[in-house]
């Protein structure tokens, strides 16, 4: 323990190896805000975040430049400070998964149908569950939909503004946790996917290409919120909260 | 029928095995698993599967000779009295329809898409399907929380003090005393108005205020603690007396009175009766 | 995520600030068996042994020098490494222990039923709880009473000298402060709330609104202090907050 004792021992080097110039009062600030958020995200197993960071942290402190500096002190250690969504967590490197393998918490295996609707949901969002099953040219069990509702990888987003009103399924900050993302555009081939048009929900070739919502929670336009009533109908008290 | 293909798909595919090594294991020269509908999932998925065993490019795919394979598997099914489930009946129809035509140029003046255009839009599925298909494997694949990548495994509490703030203006409060003896204060003047005891009331009172006495006592003295304002007493009075007069009649209680306007007495008949066999 | 990617960088220095001189080889190896136990002790549920790290990392490594450094490297973090026993474990840094908790104030506003018991208890003080009901013609819930001891505007006073001693309920200075009142005499009088008003100006004749004592915190004279009997006897070390 090293009570009273606030400096932080880290020579900070830039790219160059030269150290830093800036403004020293504004630097240990920092610095000091850098360390208090360090420990907030890490006493958490949850990601934290920025809003609740920033409610935790002295007013003023610059919450990003805090996240990003820290992460680069982490960049190469056994533990790495990581985004999801707009949250930060501690996670083990991944250049360390032999090491970790005995920790490995034994896990539901999802069918193969369930892993492809939850790849289908993940770069289609917002997605009803007709568009699901144009894609998969199969219908969907109800029960591989709960399925990923209960793992809250996925959840309901809405409803599209469309003859029915249909349900719109989207992936949920656990998801992007769970598969290190640190947002939706960084699942796997997901440019490529979109430059060769794969990603639109209707045919025909040469058509426009929609881009998924950097900021799932972001209702599209065509999406109209949950309501309580919708959710009652649909059998759903609450849907899991994310945030909390 | 689709949840049981997809039930029994998904035994003998572990999640992180890829499926993009499935395509490996099912060739279709295997006449077994040309006809286990189990493995696949849905019409689609089993095209996917042919259209792979062609060993092309799907934008450079044969649509008629992927259509004939789809149509020969559906009759060998049928041969083998396999019940195929409806929607790779309907996608059969589907195909034999594109076939034609495909193999028949457009008449002029025909209405609807070309087979060409009808081909495009299922190469389109079908790339649309199998870039799903990898793009799930290279999802699972990824280092993942849980399995590769572990968050802190003690986590420290993070104590929350809950603490409700409360606030009221001084109107408020005024106005709720104000509000409420108001309230009460008409309450009670009403109830006053309505004070007028029935006989039945007067009969009641009367039957379990007797028994506590031993002797002749003045009706008064039993009703002094009901008559709690002026205008009460008459009706107290009256009712009690009308009420007392019955209870004579009927032989429980007897009555007596020195003279007019004088202190009425009451006293229990039974417990007189008593009494005097006690002593005697 | 930075996979493959194995150097450590932290700048090593001893206290003087000269860097370590060691085998280089040898310095790189506890570096990385280093990052390696961080992993291993951030991923586990409990502190972790010294001989459970021995059997992790690879072999021929030097498990307490490497927590001697790694200890150093964490010791002004925002989380420090610390011995448990003769296992070792991650802990949040002493001195940022308040950061763990977090107050959380929620605003409400007082029922209508709370504020008029309220009222009673400011004017007709002290006053106990048969005489509220009895003034309001209506019985006080318990969640009502305790709602005003959380808002610290009220409080138990003592015990009225009469059978059955029930407690005697005041407001306090926080109510005065609260509601901009000097003294509590500053209430508005029976002409006033006329004036204002709030009350009727046909009352039923005998109809009174009481003065409060000049000084609310003497007890009466039919009163009684509380003792610290009365207070176990009632339940009440501390009047504990309940959601209403």
């Amino acid at each position: 323990m090293s009570e009273g004792s606030n400096v932080v021992p880290f020579s900070v080097e830039d790219e160059d190896g030269e150290t830093v110039k800036v403004n020293p009062a504004a630097r240990l600030l920092l610095a000091e805000a850098a360390r208090m958020a360090e420990a907030i995200v890490f006493a958490s197993a949850d990601p934290v975040s920025e809003r609740q960071l920033a409610q935790r942290l002295p007013e003023g402190v610059d919450v990003p430049a805090a996240m990003a500096e820290l992460q680069r002190l982490y960049e190469r250690r056994g533990v790495n400070l990581v985004r999801v969504g707009d949250a930060w967590a501690f996670r083990t490197a991944g250049d360390l998964a032999f090491l970790m393998s005995r920790d490995t918490v034994q896990q539901k295996k999802l069918s193969r149908a369930a892993l492809e609707v939850l790849s289908v949901i993940a770069y289609h969002q917002p997605v009803t569950r007709a568009e699901i099953e144009d894609i998969r040219g199969v219908e969907t069990s109800k029960g591989t939909l709960d399925t990923l509702m209960e793992t809250e990888w996925v959840r309901m987003r809405g409803r599209r503004k469309s003859p029915g009103r249909p349900v719109t399924y989207g992936t949920t900050d656990k998801f992007l946790d769970h598969f290190g993302l640190e947002e939706i555009r960084d699942l796997p081939g997901i440019e490529e996917l979109k430059g060769a048009g794969l990603l639109s929900s209707r045919m025909p070739p040469g058509f426009s290409v929609p881009v998924p919502p950097s900021d799932p929670d972001l209702l599209a336009e065509d999406e109209d919120p949950l309501t309580d009533i919708d959710l009652e109908e649909l059998g759903l008290l609450t849907p899991k909260a994310t945030d909390d | 029928m689709a949840e049981a293909l997809e039930s029994k798909a998904a035994k003998p595919a572990p999640m992180d095995r890829l499926w993009a090594d499935d395509a490996d294991d099912r060739t279709s020269d295997d006449p077994a698993l040309v006809v286990d509908v189990a493995g696949f999932e849905g019409p689609l998925d089993l095209l996917l599967h042919l259209a792979r065993s062609q060993k092309v490019d799907l934008s450079r795919i044969s649509i008629v000779a992927l259509v004939e394979q789809y149509l020969e598997f559906v009759s060998r099914a049928r041969a083998l009295r396999l019940e195929l489930a409806a929607d790779y009946l309907v996608m059969a129809a589907w195909l034999a329809f594109l076939k034609s035509k495909l193999l028949i140029p457009k008449q002029p003046g025909e209405e609807g898409e070309s087979g060409e255009e009808l081909a495009a839009v299922l190469q389109f599925r079908l790339k649309r399907l199998e870039a799903m298909r990898d793009a799930a494997a290279r999802l699972v694949n990824r280092n993942r929380l849980g399995r590769d990548v572990f968050a802190r495994g003690a986590p420290e509490m993070v104590i929350i003090d809950k603490r409700n703030e409360y606030s009221a203006s001084l109107y408020d409060l005024l106005s709720a005393y104000a509000g409420q003896r108001q309230r009460q204060a008409i309450t009670n003047v009403q109830i006053a108005k309505r004070g007028v005891w029935s006989l039945k009331q007067a009969r009641e009172i009367l039957t379990r205020l007797i028994g506590q006495f031993n002797d002749w006592t003045s009706l008064d003295h039993f009703l002094i603690r009901y008559t709690t304002s002026p205008e009460q007493r008459s009706t107290v009075i009256a009712s009690s007396f009308a009420a007392s007069l019955e209870m004579v009649r009927e032989g429980h209680v007897e009555i007596r009175q020195h003279e007019p306007f004088a202190p009425i007495y009451l006293r229990d008949r039974q417990h007189a009766a008593r009494q005097t066999e006690g002593t005697s």
